[in-house]
């Protein structure tokens, strides 16, 4: 009865480490399918991160399964039995020196690619502005070297890297494409960066992921990727055949709503530095003036 | 029977121990009187050096903060008497305020580094 | 186990203070200790926030407008003098002389309230100004760490009356003396902390 | 005038809700039971004599417990309503708000209403008698620690059905927590609650503090304090040192609401991040409060139950000492997305990696404590091992989450609250379980059915796993966390329902728990001998339930493992002789005015959240006068003498 409760927990320990371990497969295990460089960088430091925690982990489990067996109090267990040996400086030092190295691994790669994500993930290629306005319940996105608009959903051109400038006119939200890479926070008062890019063509999942009330959890979108020529035909397709943003229509879209996607043929210019300067906000050292010469630089 | 009362019970013939002075064994206070005047001279000197300018701006907030470090030494060695040993939370409460002088400075500096949102260059 | 045999150590012979007779008092004197550092960590995080939020002025005055140097230069002295004077109320117990001990504690309640009165008057100033807590995050943050010091120097000066209350009715015995011990150290504390805002609020805002 | 009073009550009581009108009806139900057969028994004066007025640590433990297991209850209730709304895509069970409501107070009550009792219950009944100490260093306010805690649990609650719940996420960032966004007086609960309970929270912080640095019993040099105690002190440490930060969060966001203060706000000049600043000075440390009374409970029961020495005794004990102090300079890894920058981000990032390494060296030092021992499979031993595999799992991921760009993805998704539910539940709650089952017999008497507890362990474990472990694939799925609903064609809905499925297993886990602590109380196996598990710490020299006054005689320690080393001298046959006389035992008087001085708390908190300033500022006097009238109480002990201590220690048969 007992050898079975201890099969059993063992079983169940090892079925839990193996679910941890499949490998990232699966098309819908977004974070696992980067279609870009940024999103690359996250799943190569992922998958590191669980190849060097399984070093510690695995020999936890099996030495779990080996001495819980070996040492149960029962009649006639033959193991030895020490009950005052309780130092043994070489196997400390294993214990404490392993963790060090691994950790010393991981946190050089942890800094470097730190301050890589803030760099555009692409040198080459001039980079797009997106200008990202969480509102109550949808997301505004504006493009200020196209003049157009979007909510709830944005197109981009592939193999470009894309600047996107992230502010809220509403409580905090976080912008998150998994597919292209890792969140960051739109804040009221602030204009965060966040680079990230495509490397091919396709619609990929988007959405709010810091809680921001009611509606949070209709707030998502879909980034679609184009190549660049599909991409100039959509921005020339909106910019003749879509309604103009209008202030009034702004004041419209930040009230608490949930909407469908709507696309502009203009923005408003300035507004969305307006949207971040608002009641006195802005009080980072990066003033958006890096950020229009970057849009600037990000025309056609 | 803990330390404190082992450590008291050594002592247990004293009832009222309006005899004992522990440090104060003269008559004139010297110790607070030194403290009082150290943290007055400290105190004018902050405001003499902001309310003249007499160095760049950095450096001026760097000698007012030492000022007030010190100033606040002061407080504890001469007032709160921080380096008595002769008390039974000897030597704990220095460790603890110790502890918390570092997490003072951490959530001052920290925050600041914190919310200095992108300040740094990239 | 050399270090940790001295850390349990009874503290080294020698004749304790009249606060120290008892274990009970004793223990209470070092929690008190212990209250002083948490009273550190908060009011770190007060002038954490002040820090952060300082030049975020809005649409209201900043530092120098509002700041009076002879205002606060008088406070820091008051104070200081206050800190003085209450240790020479704790001098006078250590050695026996109760009525030292309650006079100079009187004069020490008598600078906390002109202390009060001098900050009272200055929010006074500030608030026929325009200049309130709802102004700005900056005053908002100002108005928050000064007043919490002077809330702390007003209930120091109600605790300090009581405390003198009962030594005229129980007379100077080891609990009544641990009492005023433990005033006296929140006292001191209250010092320092403003010696802190005195610089890191008054002079720095002199500064900008 | 009628329509004002409809327009009040309509704002003051919630209505509209069938669940909240059931949650009306049995609250009220309740009260009249409880009142019912206080008053059919006569139990009134028993009730205030030995319960409401006690300062004896371990009855305030035992309070502790009782409110911890409801609130696990509250709490747990909260968590199934979430799970079965989310148990297939686009459900309507519950509605958003609602949905918004649950989330917020199922947090809220996890981390700070059954989380902090349930370690404070652990530390009340067990730090004393392990440290051979008659009583906490200051037992009055013990009791004002526990009442504070108490009501405003209570004030927690009752904004379900009254004024409605906060709504915000337990961390409650502004603006979204801000008068702005959210106008109701739920907020105002969530922040008078928090701050009530953490003033009761830092008391006990330093209570805990003075009391195990100055009422060892003699010899018990630091080096030799049970590894229990040890986490005690370490978290008493952290206490002291993060709660100031909460009590100054919440004010300032008080301040906001009611003040028009403009700290977090997003006008004039205001910083909402500073509010998440703040919060994670006090959270991330709060974590650690919560987690490292466990790994004590964690290297008692393994120890005891492997019948063997702790190994690595000076390891384990600088770990947890590392891991207090490290704990404060990890915050911002809850905020790495905040965008602070890369210098931000890494120092706080590797900060957060280096607290894996003293976790992970304990982990084995718990192993190599069973390794060539004699493993009795009891109940907390099984809670015990267990813990091992979840907590591996969950430091695993603790460190994947502290990568800051691997962050970047995981943040906000549910793999995050798989992450923290596998070592919060995994290591706060099955520790807590493990010790709850431990020292059972020592609080009550009655040792808990092992049938029962195995059938609750399994369900609750493998439950456990059942819900969580798809949680961390729904997270590299993209699914966030807080989501009241789901749409398909994302692939979430499998993985979805199998985690509501493990959700019910562990709810099953809980009646098991229940019904198998009303069995025992009604026939369980009592515990004559005071040592049931063979014990190795001084609690287990004293019979079940312990005298008010612990000690009749305060031991002499020797070594660590105190009780062992006895019993081991007793084996060999060399008797310990307790010889020296009885002395007369001063002990604090019960009181009151602990109890009365938290109902002010609580009348002041309530009248603060419905800004009813009059009320509240009447409250306030009362809070001050009752203070007063402890300032001018000297007569605060009494001495029990000889003969007393001679007739109880008879009773027990133990002269």
């Amino acid at each position: 009865m007992k050898r079975n409760q201890a099969r059993t927990f063992a079983l169940l320990t090892a079925l839990a480490g193996t679910s941890l371990l499949l490998p990232g497969c699966g098309e819908q295990v977004l974070v696992f399918n980067p279609v870009g460089p940024v999103g690359m960088i996250e799943k190569q430091i992922m998958v590191l991160t669980i190849i060097m925690v399984s070093i510690v982990v695995i020999p936890v489990m099996i030495l779990l399964w080996i001495i819980v067996a070996r040492y149960r109090d029962k009649p006639n267990n033959r193991a030895p039995y020490r009950p005052e040996w309780s130092e043994n400086r070489i196997l400390e030092i294993i214990w404490w020196s392993i963790p060090i190295i691994i950790i010393g691994i991981l946190a050089t790669f942890t800094v470097q690619k730190t301050f890589a994500l803030v760099r555009p993930p692409n040198k080459v290629v001039n980079p797009l502005t997106i200008q990202v306005t969480s509102l109550d319940w949808k997301w505004l996105f504006q493009y200020p070297g196209q003049k157009i608009a979007t909510v709830n959903y944005c197109e981009i051109p592939s193999n470009r890297p894309i600047e996107f400038v992230l502010t809220s006119n509403a409580p905090m939200n976080s912008f998150w494409v998994p597919q292209l890479g890792g969140q960051e926070y739109t804040m009221p008062g602030m204009a965060m960066k966040l680079w990230l890019e495509a490397d091919k063509p396709g619609v990929y999942y988007g959405s709010g992921a810091n809680f921001s009330g009611e509606g949070f959890a209709h707030m998502h979108f879909n980034v679609i990727a184009r190549p660049a020529g599909e991409f100039n035909h959509w921005v020339q397709k909106i910019q003749s055949t879509a309604p103009p943003l209008s202030l009034q229509r702004y004041a419209i879209l930040a009230r608490r709503t949930i909407v469908q996607p709507m696309s502009f043929s203009t923005n408003q210019p300035g507004l969305f530095e307006k949207i971040v300067s608002q009641d006195g906000g802005m009080y980072m050292r990066r003033d958006l003036t890096r950020g229009k010469i970057n849009s600037q630089a990000g025309t056609d | 029977m803990t330390s404190i009362e082992h450590h008291l019970e050594e002592h247990s013939g004293r009832s009222n121990g309006l005899d004992s002075t522990g440090m104060d064994e003269k008559h004139t206070p010297w110790n607070h009187i030194i403290g009082f005047s150290i943290s007055l001279v400290l105190t004018v000197l902050a405001l003499w050096m902001v309310l003249h300018h007499i160095i760049h701006a950095a450096v001026l907030f760097g000698a007012i903060m030492a000022l007030a470090i010190l100033q606040a030494f002061v407080q504890l060695y001469f007032f709160m008497h921080i380096t008595e040993h002769h008390v039974p939370q000897w030597p704990f409460h220095v460790w603890m305020l110790t502890l918390g002088v570092t997490f003072t400075i951490l959530f001052v500096v920290a925050s600041i580094w914190i919310m200095s949102f992108g300040a740094e260059s990239y | 186990m050399a270090m940790a045999d001295f850390l349990v150590k009874a503290p080294s012979a020698g004749r304790g203070p009249i606060e120290y007779t008892h274990e009970d008092d004793a223990l209470r004197i070092f929690g008190f200790w212990v209250f002083i550092a948490t009273d550190m960590v908060l009011f770190a995080s007060l002038f954490a926030t002040y820090a952060v939020l300082y030049r975020h002025v809005g649409h209201g005055p900043g530092p120098l407008q509002i700041f009076d140097v002879t205002g606060f230069a008088t406070e820091t002295f008051i104070l200081l003098t206050s800190s003085f004077t209450c240790g020479l109320s704790t001098y006078s117990m250590h050695r026996g002389q109760k009525g030292w001990m309650m006079a100079w504690m009187v004069v020490t309640i008598l600078l906390g309230i002109s202390f009060i009165s001098f900050e009272l008057s200055e929010f006074i100033t500030d608030v026929a100004q325009g200049a309130t807590l709802q102004t700005s995050a900056f005053l908002s943050a100002f108005f928050t760490l000064v007043g919490t010091h002077g809330a702390h120097v007003s209930l120091g000066i109600v605790w300090m009356t009581l405390i003198l209350i009962q030594l005229a009715i129980r007379d100077l015995t080891p609990t009544t003396a641990r009492k005023a011990f433990v005033v006296s150290l929140y006292w001191h504390f209250l010092d320092i902390v403003w010696i802190f805002i005195f610089t890191i609020v008054y002079l720095l805002g002199e500064m900008s | 005038m009628l329509h004002n009073a409809e327009n009040f009550a309509s704002h003051f009581f919630v209505l509209g809700n069938p669940m909240i009108y059931g949650a009306d009806v049995s609250i009220l139900l309740v009260i009249f039971g409880i009142v019912f057969v206080l008053t059919y028994y006569k139990k009134w004066g028993w009730l205030w004599r030995e319960w409401l007025t006690t300062v004896d640590h371990k009855k305030i433990g035992i309070m502790y417990l009782i409110a911890a297991l409801l609130m696990l209850f509250r709490g747990g209730v909260d968590a199934i309503l979430m799970r079965t709304q989310l148990i297939m895509p686009n459900m309507s069970f519950l509605k958003a708000q609602h949905y918004n409501e649950i989330f917020t107070t199922h947090g809220t009550i996890m981390i700070l209403f059954m989380a902090m009792p349930f370690i404070f219950a652990m530390m009340n009944i067990v730090v004393p008698l392990q440290i051979g100490a008659r009583d906490v260093a200051f037992p009055y306010l013990n009791a004002i620690s526990f009442w504070l805690f108490f009501f405003a649990a209570m004030l927690l609650n009752i904004s379900f059905v009254i004024g409605g719940s906060p709504d915000a996420g337990w961390t409650s960032y502004p603006p979204l927590a801000g008068i702005t966004f959210d106008k109701g007086p739920g907020e105002n609960f969530y922040l008078l609650a928090l701050q009530i309970t953490g003033i009761g929270s830092m008391a006990t912080g330093i209570n805990f503090f003075v009391t195990i640095m100055k009422m060892r019993a003699p010899g018990m040099t630091l080096m030799r304090m049970p590894l229990f105690t040890w986490s005690v002190l370490a978290a008493s440490i952290i206490i002291i040192f993060a709660f100031p930060v909460l009590t100054v969060a919440l004010t300032l966001l008080l301040l906001d609401r009611l003040a028009g203060a403009h700290f977090f706000t997003i006008f004039d000049g205001g910083n909402p991040m500073m509010y998440v600043n703040l919060f994670w000075m006090w959270g991330h440390p709060e974590v650690y409060i919560v987690v490292l009374p466990a790994f004590g409970i964690f290297s008692e029961v393994v120890a005891t139950f492997s019948r063997k020495r702790t190994f690595g005794y000076a390891s384990m004990v600088a770990s947890m000492i590392a891991i207090a102090v490290i704990s404060f300079f990890t915050w911002v890894h809850h905020f790495f997305t905040m965008g602070a920058g890369p210098g931000v981000n890494s120092f706080f990032a590797v900060a957060t990696m280096i607290i894996a390494i003293p976790t992970g060296v304990k982990v084995f030092n718990w192993l190599f404590t069973m390794y060539q021992g004699r493993i009795k499979m009891h109940l907390p031993m099984l809670w015990a091992i267990a813990f091992i595999p979840n907590f591996a799992i969950g430091g695993a991921t603790g460190v994947m989450l502290s990568v800051a760009p691997a962050d970047y993805q995981y943040h906000n998704s549910y793999f995050l609250i798989a992450h923290f539910h596998q070592v919060l539940i995994g290591g706060t709650v099955f520790g807590m379980l493990a010790g709850m089952y431990y020292w059972w017999p020592k609080m009550f008497g009655i040792i808990l059915n092992e049938r029962l507890g195995r059938w609750a362990f399994w369900f609750f474990n493998i439950g456990f796993y059942v819900c969580f472990l798809p949680q961390y694939w729904l997270g590299w799925m993209g699914m966030t966390r807080r989501m009241y609903t789901y749409s398909t064609g994302m692939g979430w809905s499998l993985w979805n329902f199998i985690s509501t499925i493990g959700a019910y297993m562990m709810g099953i886990g809980f009646v098991f728990i229940v019904i198998e602590v009303g069995y025992s109380i009604l026939y369980g196996e009592r515990d004559l001998t005071g040592d049931p598990w063979d014990g190795r710490t001084l609690e287990w020299s004293l019979p079940s339930p312990a005298p008010h006054y612990n000690f009749a005689r305060i031991p002499e320690i020797a070594g660590r493992d105190a009780w062992w080393t006895i019993k081991e001298a007793r084996r060999k046959g060399d008797p310990v002789v307790e010889s020296k006389p009885f002395k007369p035992i001063h002990m604090p008087n019960d009181s009151g005015r602990p109890f009365v001085l938290s109902v002010l708390f609580f009348v002041f908190g309530f009248s603060m959240v419905f800004t009813w300033y009059p009320l509240a500022f009447v409250a306030f006097l009362g809070i001050l006068i009752s203070l007063i009238l402890r300032s001018f109480e000297y007569h605060t002990d009494h001495t029990l003498s000889v003969e007393e201590i001679r007739h109880t220690e008879e009773a027990y048969g133990r002269v």
